[in-house]
């Protein structure tokens, strides 16, 4: 399977035409590049380049290489081996702020802004601030310059003077963008950039790059979302296990041969859709009349085996509803009854103890424990079930090994070994240990919030296919992504917000990506 | 003014948490007040700057005489310029002889140092090997270290071994090292410690190696829990002990004499120290008497 | 398929996994470069006084010397597993021992020494379950509460025992948990033996310990993974404080007086080096209860070491300084290689 | 200029959002609940000691009181902005004392004062640089390496000093630095006030600080936007040990005595205390200079207060504690009403 899959990306590589043409040499070209960690190679002599106006997509399965790619060309990892070329000139980046000298802008995976900080101080970060008598920094001029940066991605609702720590996720990766774009750099790179964003904001990040692409910046572009990234793409590359795998001209993309290059077989992208008029069970979630901060008297049932979507624009109340189930965020009015029985929702613990398991959206933040190891990570919850006796409560190793086993093979977690770091795990097979922990846990309705930000293609199917099983074993499921195309593909209904309240209520045939969109930015006429 | 008058006094301390400092403000202060002077109080929890800053506050606000209990003071040089200047008395208790002080009420820490050692010596026919504690960094015990070697250096027979104690964590560091040098193996004959808090871990630590009567201690303050060690045994062999009540009252009658327009041309006054032996140690709970105390091992026999 | 295996088994080297080409130099430093100068030491102070520092009444004499700092570090490494500075270990050791001998003093209560033990345990628990209250349900930064509640434990200590220290009186019973042997080894280091086995049982194979590690390790998802959160402070602290109580207590038997006041402060600096130290070794970035016993020695052979080779005090100082120095480098080289 | 106060102000609440109906009183108390309760001990105290307190003697001399404190404290807070523990202000301390007495000692070298400061600064600069470097370049954890370090400087100072404190013999021009007045003002207070007017400039209104700033909230996001993390380690505890030297040298000069030990351990743990109760005021949850100096007059409040109503000193310490629990709760409410 792995040599057909080679050959055709192979086939792909050469019907890429050769950059040797002529014109202008390429803004960005790397040659031979090699990184290895000790123990790993994570990059083995990758070739690529960015040419002048072109947006250029690197994709792979988590864990391919991509970021440590993007690492080594802005400096933030020193390559082992390769030649790095800017406009032609071979040359050393070694820092990060060799690779700002060189014209390269990156935003990064993770960490790129400082959250204490304020949004005009993060976009100028690391650059020269404007300043007085050469020495005190001039905040008037720090201010108008960063107003300056978010006008030219459109981010106008924002404060350049609030904290980073204050704004919604969407808004810090538009910030972060925003400090890449609004650089004068030749080559601007994004790595996953789209991940917390909702289509709108996409939409308005695509029409920056097309038209810094058109004053002759070029990007390269990483993303697991394909549908975005076949829609703005002039060039696709693949890597796989650190290696490339296929190179893709705009007008010669072939989505299935793309996915076949990365997942490395060809069966990944079954189309699946959620069966219309499955027969669910009895309800399970009933809630009526909850009212919070954002949300106004919510009504809704979900019943057993069913997946229930939660849509809407951040802000509008759909991601809030998670929150206050779990307890994390104070409910004023209403009630909740899971099983007939009456929920409290005073904090995670009685939420948990209610029957209800959260798979939150911000997998660093809020579910992975990083000094632990994935068997830790998966029995934490459950360990209660393992404790040989009531009082030390000593943990019976036997059993949570048995049990965390069970689950990550179940799950198909890929990884060293159950002792290894959960640190150590690719995005999508840690997200499949979080959701792993829930599912080992059990409960009778299941939240997630986006289990699919950020997991590579393959991933994301087997995700998929993990929430209809649970579905399936009679548990009730609430769904949330800022993906919309997740919705029809993953749910069986979904209930739309705007402002704090239900707009709309679709399923089958009429739950689209675009109904979705329309009711979640207000549109009236729904299709009920 | 004139003694009789009811003066104003402040009566300070740069650490009051010690059982002798306590002793010495409560009986300062109470010797004041029974001549009907109003007094104030101030204990500067171990910072020396802050104690200087309130004593020139205390100048300033028109204080008629103020009361240094055991603040070294040489670090008060300052202060005492401003006392001299603004014409008030600055008496102090055992804190050092620095010049501009009225006087200071003291233990000749020299002349103890002395004593210490020589019955030490006496006590080992001035042969052997002898350890000494002590931490040279407080001017007092500098001064006892120097009548311990005032001493020794007339007994060529005598192998010193002298250690300086980590302050802080002085006990626990003296009691480690005592060990160590008993583990060692080598045969000491006394211990001489600076002061009694070390002496209590010296002897402990002999104690415990089972070498109580091989070794013996002497030491010099005169804390109650040096008393009770030697009543218990004969590890602690003998403490020089002050008089702490006495300089705090003594204190109190310097500055009346003092504001009565009297001059201190010695500076100094010592108080007579006691030698403290099991024969001589108070019953548990009292102090020695020191009008009637022996000064040296003849006065005992 | 294979490919994921391979990389995350590779990647988990990055944190610490066998390597399979070759030896990993660095990683080996990383974890066992602390164990690795504490045997170095060893060695040195061996060849310095070989008569002397390698016997086993030494070795004891080592173990008994750091079993005060030793009870007392082993207890704040459950603090800061979840992340809490507990700075009033100082106060509480001192507290635990003057309250000891207070408690069997013959002309007081004159209490049974275990039940003293007990009350001693007790109090101290509670004044720690006080602190992890104040800390986790007032929202009291624990650097400052427990700097705050040390003043207070301080002042309560020297008021009621007008600052004087207890020493005669003591009963023998009391005595013989600081002084006496139990089958040849100094009951003290029983003592930290015993803290040891239990503080490690308790983080490592419990689930209370588990998710002691959880907090420290991520709050937030510790909170949503159905942890009480708050509760574990009182827990963590409570287990500290009676760990430096008992510290004191051990010291006040040991040295048969009961001090009201400059018992512990001997210990804080130190007993949060070996903590810190222990981080650095074998599990690197982790607090964990071997790591911190590792710690206690190292500062234990350096301290008896240098007494016993005779380096005068100032030297010692400086050699320690040092020296510590040099064994936490060779336990850092991790971080180095790191980009 | 204002601007960024109001900013990080506002931005501050990113804790507990901001308030739009009514007057937010649990916002409200933690930022200034930690100013209010210095205000409500200034108010107690004059009531208790009316004609006595509140004078503008009695305030210069708590300036004045705290100046030492404030100078180390205000120095340390570059080091805990940058997330560095720095132990070895106590031994820095010590040195910078002992340093400046030897220089302008009348049997010494006799160099002119002014002159001696520099020597001092830049010796002590020299030494935190030092720390920076083992710190960020060896990957020590600053908590062990600046303990180490403390440690060796105390060793050396004991050395050279053959433990003897310098006394007679500092001339006049020195002397003054700590016990004359310029304006009416006592010099110690000008030296605290120009490092706090100093370091605020530099930590709010400068690039480098905000670089620290940026490094202390993360890490990883300062040095992949081009800034040289490692090098600030040598700057932040460059300061650090410069400030910590000019404390003890302010105190040595007040003292007119050059210490060779215990100089700077009475201010180390009020140095943390006072930066981490800044760190609950006025911008919950970070370091800032003038928060340290709220925590350096709080805390030079209570002891003078306490100490001037003549309090025994064991109930000064309980007092001192519980005050300082009181303060520190009223800023923490914000946390909880956090869920
Ligand atoms: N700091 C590191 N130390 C050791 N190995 C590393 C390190 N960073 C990355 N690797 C290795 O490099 C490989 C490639 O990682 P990289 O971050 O480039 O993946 P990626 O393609 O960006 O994946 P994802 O889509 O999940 O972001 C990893 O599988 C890992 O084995
Ligand atoms: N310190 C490290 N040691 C070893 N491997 C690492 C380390 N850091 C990262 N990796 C590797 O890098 C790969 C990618 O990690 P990265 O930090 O980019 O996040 P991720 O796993 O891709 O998650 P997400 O896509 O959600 O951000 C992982 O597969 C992991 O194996
Ligand atoms: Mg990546
Ligand atoms: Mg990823």
């Amino acid at each position: 399977m792995t040599e057909t899959s080679d050959s055709a990306a192979a086939a792909a590589a050469g019907s890429d035409p050769g950059p040797d043409g002529g014109g202008p040499p390429p803004l960005l070209a790397v040659r031979g590049l090699t990184k290895r960690f000790p123990g790993t190679l994570a990059l083995d002599h990758v070739d690529l380049e960015v040419r002048v106006g072109e947006i250029h997509a690197l994709l792979g399965e988590n864990g391919a290489g991509k970021s440590t790619l993007i690492k080594c060309v802005t400096g933030a990892h020193r390559p082992t081996e390769g030649s790095i070329r800017v406009a032609g000139e071979e040359v050393q980046i070694a820092s990060p702020q060799d690779a700002t000298r060189h014209g390269i802008a990156v935003v990064h995976q993770h960490f790129n802004l400082v959250p204490t900080m304020t949004v005009q101080e993060n976009l100028i970060l690391g650059g020269h601030l404007p300043r007085r008598l050469g020495i005190f920094v001039n905040w008037q001029e720090v201010e108008a310059e960063a107003r300056r940066h978010l006008e030219r991605v459109g981010l106008l609702d924002v404060d350049p003077r609030a904290n980073v720590a204050e704004l919604r996720p969407d808004e810090m990766a538009m910030v972060s963008i925003a400090k890449a774009v609004a650089s004068d750099a030749k080559v601007i790179i994004l790595d996953e950039p789209t991940a917390a964003l909702v289509p709108q904001e996409v939409d308005v990040l695509f029409g920056h790059m097309r038209r810094l692409a058109k004053e002759g910046h070029g990007f390269l572009y990483v993303s697991h979302r394909l549908a975005e990234v076949f829609d703005i793409s002039d060039r696709i590359t693949v890597l796989r296990d650190g290696r490339f795998a296929g190179s893709w001209a705009h007008d010669a993309i072939d989505r299935r041969a793309v996915v076949q290059a990365i997942v490395g077989r060809s069966d990944a992208m079954a189309e699946e859709v959620a069966q219309a008029g499955k027969l669910f069970g009895d309800p399970i979630l009933e809630v009526s009349g909850l009212s919070a901060d954002r949300i106004e008297s919510a009504d809704f049932t979900a019943r057993s085996g069913e997946i229930l979507g939660i849509a809407g624009l951040p802000g509008s109340g759909a991601e809030e509803v998670f929150d206050v189930l779990f307890g994390r965020a104070r409910a004023h009015t209403g009630e909740v009854r899971i099983d007939g029985a009456p929920v409290d929702l005073g904090d995670p613990r009685r939420a948990l103890r209610g029957g209800f398991a959260l798979v939150p959206k911000d997998r660093h933040k809020e579910a992975l424990f990083p000094g632990f190891s994935v068997r830790e990570n998966i029995s934490l919850p459950s360990l209660a079930r393992m404790v040989t006796d009531p009082v030390f409560r000593f943990v019976h190793r036997g059993r949570e090994r048995e049990m965390a086993t069970a689950t990550a093979r179940d799950l198909n977690v890929k990884m060293a070994g159950l002792e290894a770091k959960i640190d150590s795990l690719s995005g999508g097979n840690q997200q499949k240990a979080v959701l792993g922990r829930w599912f080992a846990h059990g409960a009778r309705v299941y939240l997630l919030n986006s289990p699919t930000a950020a997991v590579d293609v393959g991933a994301k199917a087997e995700i998929y296919d993990l929430t209809r099983r649970i579905a399936d074993d009679g548990t009730a499921v609430l769904f949330t992504s800022t993906e919309v195309e997740e919705f029809p593909r993953v749910c069986h209904r979904v209930l739309v917000f705007h402002d704090g309240r239900i707009v709309g209520e679709l399923t089958g045939a009429n739950m689209t990506e675009t109904a979705i969109m329309h009711l979640a930015a207000g549109g009236q006429d729904g299709p009920e | 003014k004139s003694c009789a008058d009811p003066l104003k006094v402040a009566v300070f301390s740069v650490n009051g948490a010690s059982p002798t400092i306590t002793e010495m403000m409560e009986s300062a202060t109470a010797a004041a007040k029974a001549k009907g002077w109003e007094v104030e109080t101030y204990d500067g929890n171990g910072d020396q700057v802050a104690t200087n800053n309130q004593a020139n506050t205390y100048i300033q606000r028109g204080f008629d005489a103020l009361i240094n209990v055991a603040s070294d003071n040489n670090q008060m040089g300052g202060v005492i310029e401003n006392a001299q200047e603004a014409g008030i008395p600055f008496v102090s208790t055992f804190s050092g002889l620095v010049p501009g002080i009225t006087a200071d009420i003291g233990s000749n820490n020299v002349a103890d140092g002395v004593i210490a050692a020589s019955e030490m010596v006496a006590r080992i026919d001035g042969r052997g090997k002898v350890v000494k504690f002590n931490w040279n960094v407080l001017p007092a015990l500098q001064d006892r270290d120097r009548g311990f070697h005032a001493v020794v250096e007339g007994y060529p027979d005598l192998e010193v071994e002298e250690v300086e104690v980590k302050v802080p964590g002085q006990v626990d560091d003296v009691y480690a090292k005592m060990t160590n040098l008993l583990q060692s193996g080598e045969k000491i004959d006394a211990v001489w410690t600076g002061w009694d808090e070390i002496a209590v871990a010296a002897v402990r630590a002999i104690e415990q190696a089972n070498k109580q009567d091989e070794i013996f201690v002497v030491s010099m303050d005169g804390a109650a829990p040096a008393y009770d060690l030697i009543r218990d045994g004969n590890t602690l062999a003998l403490t020089v002990a002050y008089d702490v009540g006495g300089m705090g009252t003594t204190a109190v009658d310097t500055v009346c004499r003092a504001v009565d327009g009297e001059k201190f041309p010695a500076r100094v006054l010592y108080k007579k120290p006691c030698l403290i032996l099991d024969q001589t140690v108070p019953s548990t709970g009292h102090k020695p008497d020191f009008k009637t105390c022996p000064l040296f091992s003849a006065e005992i026999q | 398929m294979a490919r994921n295996d391979g990389t995350a088994g590779a990647a988990a080297d990055g944190a610490g996994g066998a390597a399979k080409p070759g030896f990993d130099w660095l990683n080996w430093l990383a974890r066992y470069g602390t164990l690795a100068s504490l045997i170095l030491l060893l060695v040195i102070f061996t060849i310095g006084r070989p008569s002397v520092f390698p016997t086993v009444g030494n070795f004891l004499n080592i173990l008994n010397q750091v079993s005060i700092l030793g009870i007392i570090a082993l207890g704040l490494t459950v603090c800061l597993v979840m992340g809490l500075f507990d700075l009033s270990i100082a106060a509480m050791a001192t507290l635990g021992g003057w309250l000891a001998t207070v408690l069997v003093f013959r002309n007081g209560p004159q209490i049974d020494p275990y039940l003293a033990v007990l009350l001693v345990l007790a109090a101290a628990t509670a004044i720690g379950v006080l602190n992890g209250t104040l800390v986790s349900y007032l929202g009291i930064s624990a650097f400052i509460e427990t700097l705050a509640m040390g003043s207070v434990i301080t002042g309560v200590v020297l008021g009621l025992s007008k600052s004087r220290t207890i020493l005669s009186g003591i009963p023998k019973e009391f005595l013989a948990i600081g002084q006496e042997y139990t089958l040849g080894i100094p009951n003290p280091v029983i003592a930290m033996l015993l803290v040891l086995l239990l503080l490690w049982a308790f983080l490592e194979h419990t689930q209370i310990g588990r998710n002691l590690y959880a907090i420290g390790g991520n709050q937030e998802a510790a909170r949503l993974s159905g942890i009480a959160v708050k509760r574990y402070a009182l827990i963590a602290m409570g287990i500290s404080a009676a760990c430096a109580a008992l510290g004191g207590l051990v010291a006040a038997a040991n040295l048969g007086a009961g001090r009201p006041q400059g018992v512990g402060e001997t210990y804080l600096l130190n007993a949060f080096a070996a903590v810190f130290i222990g981080a650095s070794t074998l599990r690197p970035g982790r607090f964990h209860i071997l790591g911190t016993f590792v710690g206690v020695l190292l500062i234990g052979v350096i301290n008896n070491g240098l007494s016993i080779m005779g380096v005068p005090t100032y030297w010692q100082y400086i050699v320690q300084g040092l020296l510590l120095i040099l064994a936490l480098f060779s336990a850092s080289v991790l971080i180095l290689r790191r980009r």
